[in-house]
């Protein structure tokens, strides 16, 4: 069990943690080391995570004991295919987004840098900590991290920022203790705090009401953290005044993430014929999950400031993730994994690109973007097949989990999500279209505009390369995903349904 | 039927997919910008063109690239119906390749490179239409065709064309959810979405989903093809440059609507379940509506291109009305009018962009004399409208016999008596035109003398009308049209 | 009833504190407030944590003179846990108050209504 | 915010109980492996000690003595302690934070988890002391910062 790859579950987790203290140390002297150590550490914690999915895949579950000590008593570290995806994509994601982040952490907070990586690193090494464990309580500890770094990011952003930050610190806290007190009705009738303990000892409880309650807490503290309608009011904000490096980082990760601790308590912890059958959760879930698709889409279309729009179509994407968990079938699950790794490029891509736009032009309203694309064509190429990939147009990935989730719902014989599904892809296009159309096309109304247009456009200004490439890269990622979604979801993610389904 | 593992069906979508990366790289430099144009177009042809042999003597190609979800990959499979329409777009990207050259300098359009990156990535995606092997396949290039289109319509960038766009998008993005909503209802009945000659929905479901189902997907593809209920972006669309108008809006898009239909009828439902389901007669009657009204609606424009999107939906609608009609013979003229309409009409979209680029008119009545100025150009009209109308030799009136062999053997006279008012209604909206060009005397503002538009325009004009009179002199020329689409038809009747 | 209301008096404390801490939370628009309102509500599940490892009678989970049954011990994990709770919940306290730093700075102000109005 | 009270029993009553808490703060942590206590509470008695220096002598003075650079220095080093024993562990070959590995020159495997446990500890105890005295100048230096 000890070979080396073995210890790439810790090194996962480990490398991030002490290259974030290394960050300030090495800081004091190189300033600019910071941003390289940072990259380096995820770039390495990528790596592992590659090496554990292959693992996982060649050779079955991983179960790494911390210090040694056996579970139940110690801490386990587990790494099954839907772990070793979650990592892959955390990591693949997460180093993309800080390559692109360089410049602009530069430009937003020069004399922060330092710090700034530091708890950039340690934001990630709490994710990262989330999808390896296979302990509710050390899953705890790392969402708080994960959760007061996030905290820390966001207030330092522009003028809202801290606010945006407090209202976040108070309803993520008010998630957590929600998920903590989870825990502890579990611990009071089983005793034990490991995932798979948990899930044997569970199922002859399933009568008790403390089972329920525990099972209530968990997921409203989880709708909380992953801002699921009606509970996403700290979401939009903290998104929109974040320094345009942090809600790149955070937006695309931190809510997919809790998505994932709620797939897992749903069906690891629990099993999915108690949280979908006893307690009529999926179609509470999946109702709620249909109002935030569509409340998430409309009021996306009301806001002009590209970063805000981003954020509430998150919090429609977020719908589609637990709808997909909710409708309880293979086809819906399998949809809400892939919607986890695509929508997580996507708005990665789409986030870099509104970075990009701050970069080079200051600018955030959809409707002052008139031509961007002449000084910027790579960018807005991308933010093209990132929106399009949001429409769910194919072959990008946006329409394969959108393409499952229809399929999903056709299965579960519910004709209104079908609908809502697709109505929500037209409110897309709507808002979506709008930003294309502004990016490309100005209204013309006289000559002299476009002899004016004529001067800008002989000055292509892209961003900097290492901003370009990773973007461009991610809206690349984008079409491969789509195009090579069947091998994902053969390869990896049928692996990862909880066994019955 | 013998199937044969080939590269070519994908080669030929690729080719101009590579063009549109070298347009992209190549757009400070025009030449060579419109060099990789007319260069794909002619090898996309020539490599289509490579296929037919092998299709004629009865085989498939096939070529399996990914899997795109489980029992369905990217795949493509050139079949006799696949073939015919891979080769009218490619044939006719050659002439309005050339043409739109001489149409955007002639105008010293702006944004040139994005139109004809635009325009190549439509034409990848139209013959992705045509050679897709399932409907998720197919899906998948009917949804880049419509997104690829967007930029050419809206290329004026004036706010009528922003609107044109947008309303373009509407309609055909809410029918692409229709579509989707049909194929993942489809897939999860059957399990397979492969087309299948005779179709393969029979015995799957009850008669009331698959009602259902047909209704989604014909109302569905229906908004491209223009039935009339959901035409109203095609007329609106007319904003586009007149080449765009010309191939997309009369040959590329609209047909891919015109075609998925087909597929739908004919591959996925297949003729005896539409018998069963008494479904066709319903579809017969929705499509003659649309053929009748937009006649109608036609006589009343006075923007000559408006006239001639109004013609177009009427005339779409003749192809889906032979496909309805289930007989063979009414299957045959209408998958020939596919081609020939296409011919006719680009002839006189053509037309229409010449005369615009020359003059600068648009509407029906200012154009009188102008026959004069423009006899070649105007000639050429006539030939088109003669054709669109029905009259021999221009190859209209084979299609347009077919149709009416077939409303006999079906034992349906209304039909065939709805095509002989329409054709009546042809002449109604075209002929004046012709008229009033030669007979009447212009405002007087116009020189007298010739002066056609440049020959990169009018050449286009006159290989399209010359065309359209030997192909109705001889459907099987250069081509053979004629034997493809007897060979579609035998596809779909012969495994009956 | 007694019984059930009064056998189980440290989860009705801890429901009660813990209501307490989620109106200030909610109700109240002073941001101090709400912070110290957050700070109720976490000791309140600190409390419930701490009260569900209590055993009358049992002593140190440490080893002795003289060992002791295993049944004499108390539950050292719920306390263990709460210690990493209380540094969670210290930190957040500190992440919390330096935010509120910030907005003081920002907007000399820390009624939530008067920034409100001064952010729009 | 600190205002400083020329007070001598202030000022006398700390310059005795400095010493000794922060001596009780080391005995804490060097018995919390098989006593209550450990890193934790002993680093937060230490930082406690040095929050009523500050209290007793001001700001200006608790800053002379230790600025936040330096603190930042020794938070680092007690977390590079902690995940650096466990890493050793790592390069013995077991997994991590198996203190039973580590390369000690006793025989005794318990002697050897004692010990690690206390590397261990020891971390925890500068990281936490650090931390504590971080938070607090920073929040209470925030009025002098503005100023400046």
């Amino acid at each position: 069990m000890n070979t080396p790859h073995v210890q790439a579950t810790i090194l996962i987790i480990l490398i991030p943690l002490m290259s974030s203290y290394a960050i300030p140390l090495l800081g004091w002297r190189w300033r600019g080391s910071a941003f390289f150590v940072a990259l380096a550490a995820i770039g390495a914690s990528t790596v592992c995570s590659f090496i554990l999915l292959y693992t996982v895949l060649t050779q079955g579950t991983i179960h790494y004991h911390l210090g040694g000590w056996l579970p139940p008593w110690g801490i386990e570290y587990v790494i099954d295919p839907l772990n070793g995806f979650m990592g892959v994509a955390v990591c693949v994601i997460s180093f993309l987004v800080t390559l692109s982040s360089k410049e602009s952490v530069q430009k937003e907070l020069p004399d922060k840098k330092v710090r700034f990586y530091t708890i950039y690193l340690l934001l990630f090494t709490g994710l990262m900590g989330i999808v390896v464990t296979g302990d509710v309580f050390n899953l705890y500890v790392f969402l708080e991290i994960a959760s007061l770094t996030a905290y820390a990011l966001i207030a330092i952003g522009e003028d809202g920022a801290p606010l945006a930050s407090f209202n976040y610190i108070i309803m993520g806290t008010i998630g957590a203790c929600f998920y903590l007190l989870g825990v502890g009705y579990l611990y009071i009738v089983t005793g034990s705090l490991n995932i798979a303990d948990l899930a044997k000892l569970l199922p002859p409880l399933y009568h008790s009401k403390v089972v329920l309650i525990a099972l209530a807490f968990f997921l409203i503290g989880t709708a909380i953290k992953m801002g699921l309608f009606p509970l996403h009011v700290w979401l939009p904000d903290a998104y929109t005044y974040a320094p345009s490096s942090v809600s790149t980082f955070i937006a695309p990760l931190m809510t997919k993430v809790m998505a994932y601790i709620l797939i897992r308590v749903m069906f690891s912890v629990f099993q999915p014929s108690y949280s979908l059958e006893v307690v009529p959760l999926g179609v509470i879930m999946s109702w709620l999950a249909a109002a935030a698709i569509l409340v998430g889409s409309i009021m996306a279309l009301a806001q002009k400031d590209l970063k805000r729009m981003l954020a509430y179509s998150s919090v429609s994407q977020i719908g589609y993730i637990v709808l997909g968990v909710g409708l309880g079938n293979k086809m819906g699950l399998l949809g809400a994994y892939l919607h986890i790794l695509n929508h997580a490029f996507m708005k990665a891509c789409l986030f870099a690109v509104a970075m990009a736009l701050m970069y080079r032009t200051g600018r955030r309203n959809i409707f002052q973007l008139g031509r961007i694309h002449r000084r910027m064509p790579f960018t807005i190429g991308a933010l093209v097949i990132g929106a399009l990939s949001m429409v769910g147009i194919p072959p990008t990935a946006g329409f394969f989990s959108k393409w499952y989730l229809i399929l999903g719902s056709i299965d579960a014989r519910n004709w209104f999500f079908v609908a809502v599904i697709l109505i929500s892809s037209l409110l897309n296009a709507l808002y979506f279209f709008r930003v294309i159309e502004n990016a490309y096309f100005e209204e013309k109304h006289g000559h002299l505009q476009e002899e004016a247009m004529t001067v800008v456009a002989g000055e292509r200004e892209e961003v900097p390369l290492s901003m370009l490439i990773p973007i461009i890269l991610l809206a690349a990622g984008i079409l491969l995903l789509g195009l090579f979604n069947e091998r994902i979801i053969s390869g990896i993610l049928v692996f990862a349904l909880p066994p019955g389904f | 039927m013998e199937i044969i593992y080939s590269h070519k069906p994908l080669l030929a979508i690729l080719v101009s997919l590579a063009a549109s990366a070298l347009i992209l790289l190549s757009g400070k430099r025009p030449n060579l910008r419109e060099a990789w144009t007319i260069l794909a177009a002619g090898a996309k042809f020539l490599i289509v063109l490579s296929m037919a042999p092998s299709v004629l003597n009865g085989q498939i190609l096939e070529y399996t690239m990914v899997t795109l979800t489980p029992g369905i990959s990217l795949q493509f499979r050139v079949d006799a119906f696949g073939l015919f329409f891979g080769l009218l777009a490619s044939g006719l990207w050659i002439v309005t390749s050339i043409y739109s050259i001489g149409y955007m300098r002639g105008l010293q359009e702006h944004a040139q490179t994005r139109y004809f990156f635009c325009f190549a990535l439509a034409i990848s995606a139209t013959i992705g239409v045509a050679f897709s092997a399932n409907l998720l396949t197919l899906f998948l290039f009917y949804e880049i065709l419509t997104i690829s289109t967007y930029p050419l319509v809206a290329h004026k960038e004036t706010p009528e064309a922003l609107a044109a766009g947008r309303k373009y998008l509407a309609y055909l993005l809410t029918s692409a959810a229709v579509i989707l909503f049909s194929i993942a209802y489809t897939y999860r009945l059957t399990g397979s979405l492969d087309f299948v000659g005779g179709g393969f929905l029979t015995g799957h479901g009850t008669p009331a989903i698959l009602r259902l189902l047909f209704v989604t997907f014909i109302l569905g593809f229906g908004t491209k093809a223009a039935f009339m209920p959901i035409h109203e972006w095609l007329p609106t669309a007319m904003i586009a440059p007149t080449p765009v108008s010309a191939l997309l809006h009369a040959v590329a898009v609209v047909k891919a609507g015109v075609f998925c239909c087909l597929r739908v009828i004919d591959f996925v439902f297949g003729p005896s379940l539409l018998l069963d389901l008494n479904l066709w007669l319903i579809l017969c009657y929705f499509v003659s509506f649309t053929i009748i009204g937009a006649s109608l609606l036609a006589l009343a424009q006075d923007n000559l291109k408006k006239r001639l999107a109004f013609s177009t939906i009427s005339q779409l609608s003749y192809i889906v009305l032979g496909a309805a009609l289930i007989t063979p013979s009414a299957l045959l003229g209408s998958i020939l009018h596919i081609a020939f309409h296409g011919f006719m009409k680009i002839t006189l979209f053509f037309c229409a962009g010449a005369i615009f680029v020359k003059t600068g008119k648009e509407n029906i009545s200012e154009m009188n004399g102008i026959g004069r100025q423009m006899p070649l150009t105007l000639g050429a009209f006539a030939v088109g409208a003669i054709g669109l109308a029905g009259i021999p030799p221009v190859c209209g009136y084979l299609s347009k016999w077919y149709l009416c062999l077939g409303s006999l053997e079906a034992k349906e006279l209304v039909f065939g008596l709805i095509l002989m008012t329409s054709s009546l209604l042809n002449v109604a909206y075209f002929f004046p035109i012709i008229y009033n060009a030669f007979f009447k005397k212009g405002d007087g503002k116009e020189p007298p003398h010739r002066g056609e538009a440049s020959w990169w325009m009018v050449g286009p004009i006159l290989i399209c009308a010359l065309m359209s009179i030997i192909l109705g002199l001889n459907p099987d020329a250069f081509i053979g049209f004629h034997q493809i689409a007897s060979a579609v038809v035998e596809s779909i009747q012969g495994l009956d | 009833m007694s019984e059930y209301l009064i056998g189980k008096y440290n989860y009705w404390i801890y429901v009660v504190l813990m209501m307490i801490g989620f109106y200030a939370m909610m109700g109240k628009r002073n941001l101090v407030k709400k912070l110290i309102g957050m700070n109720i509500f976490q000791t309140a599940i600190i409390l419930y944590y701490i009260s569900i490892g209590v055993k009358k009678g049992g002593t140190l989970p440490v080893a002795m003179e003289g060992t002791l049954r295993a049944a004499d011990y108390i539950n050292p994990l719920p306390h263990v846990l709460m210690l990493t709770a209380i540094v969670v919940s210290v930190s957040t306290t500190g992440v919390a108050l330096a935010v509120l730093l910030l907005i003081w700075r920002r907007y000399k102000s820390l009624e939530e209504d008067e920034i409100l109005k001064s952010i729009r | 915010m600190i205002i400083q009270y020329e007070n001598v029993i202030i000022k006398t009553i700390c310059r005795l109980l400095i010493p000794f808490l922060q001596l009780y703060a080391i005995y804490v942590l060097m018995h919390g492996h098989y006593s209550p206590g450990g890193g934790f509470q002993g680093g937060v008695m230490m930082g406690a000690s040095f929050i009523l220096l500050v209290i007793a002598y001001g700001l200006e003075e608790a800053r002379r003595r230790i600025s936040i650079k330096t603190l930042t220095i020794y938070a680092c080093l007690g977390l590079f302690i902690y995940s650096g024993t466990g890493a050793c562990a790592l390069l013995m070959g077991a997994n991590y934070l198996d203190y039973g590995a580590l390369p000690l020159p006793v025989a005794h495997v318990p002697k050897i988890r004692a010990l690690g446990i206390l590397s261990i500890e020891i971390g925890v105890f500068l990281g936490v002391m650090a931390i504590m005295i971080c938070i607090f100048l920073a929040i209470a230096s925030f009025d002098t910062e503005e100023k400046s």
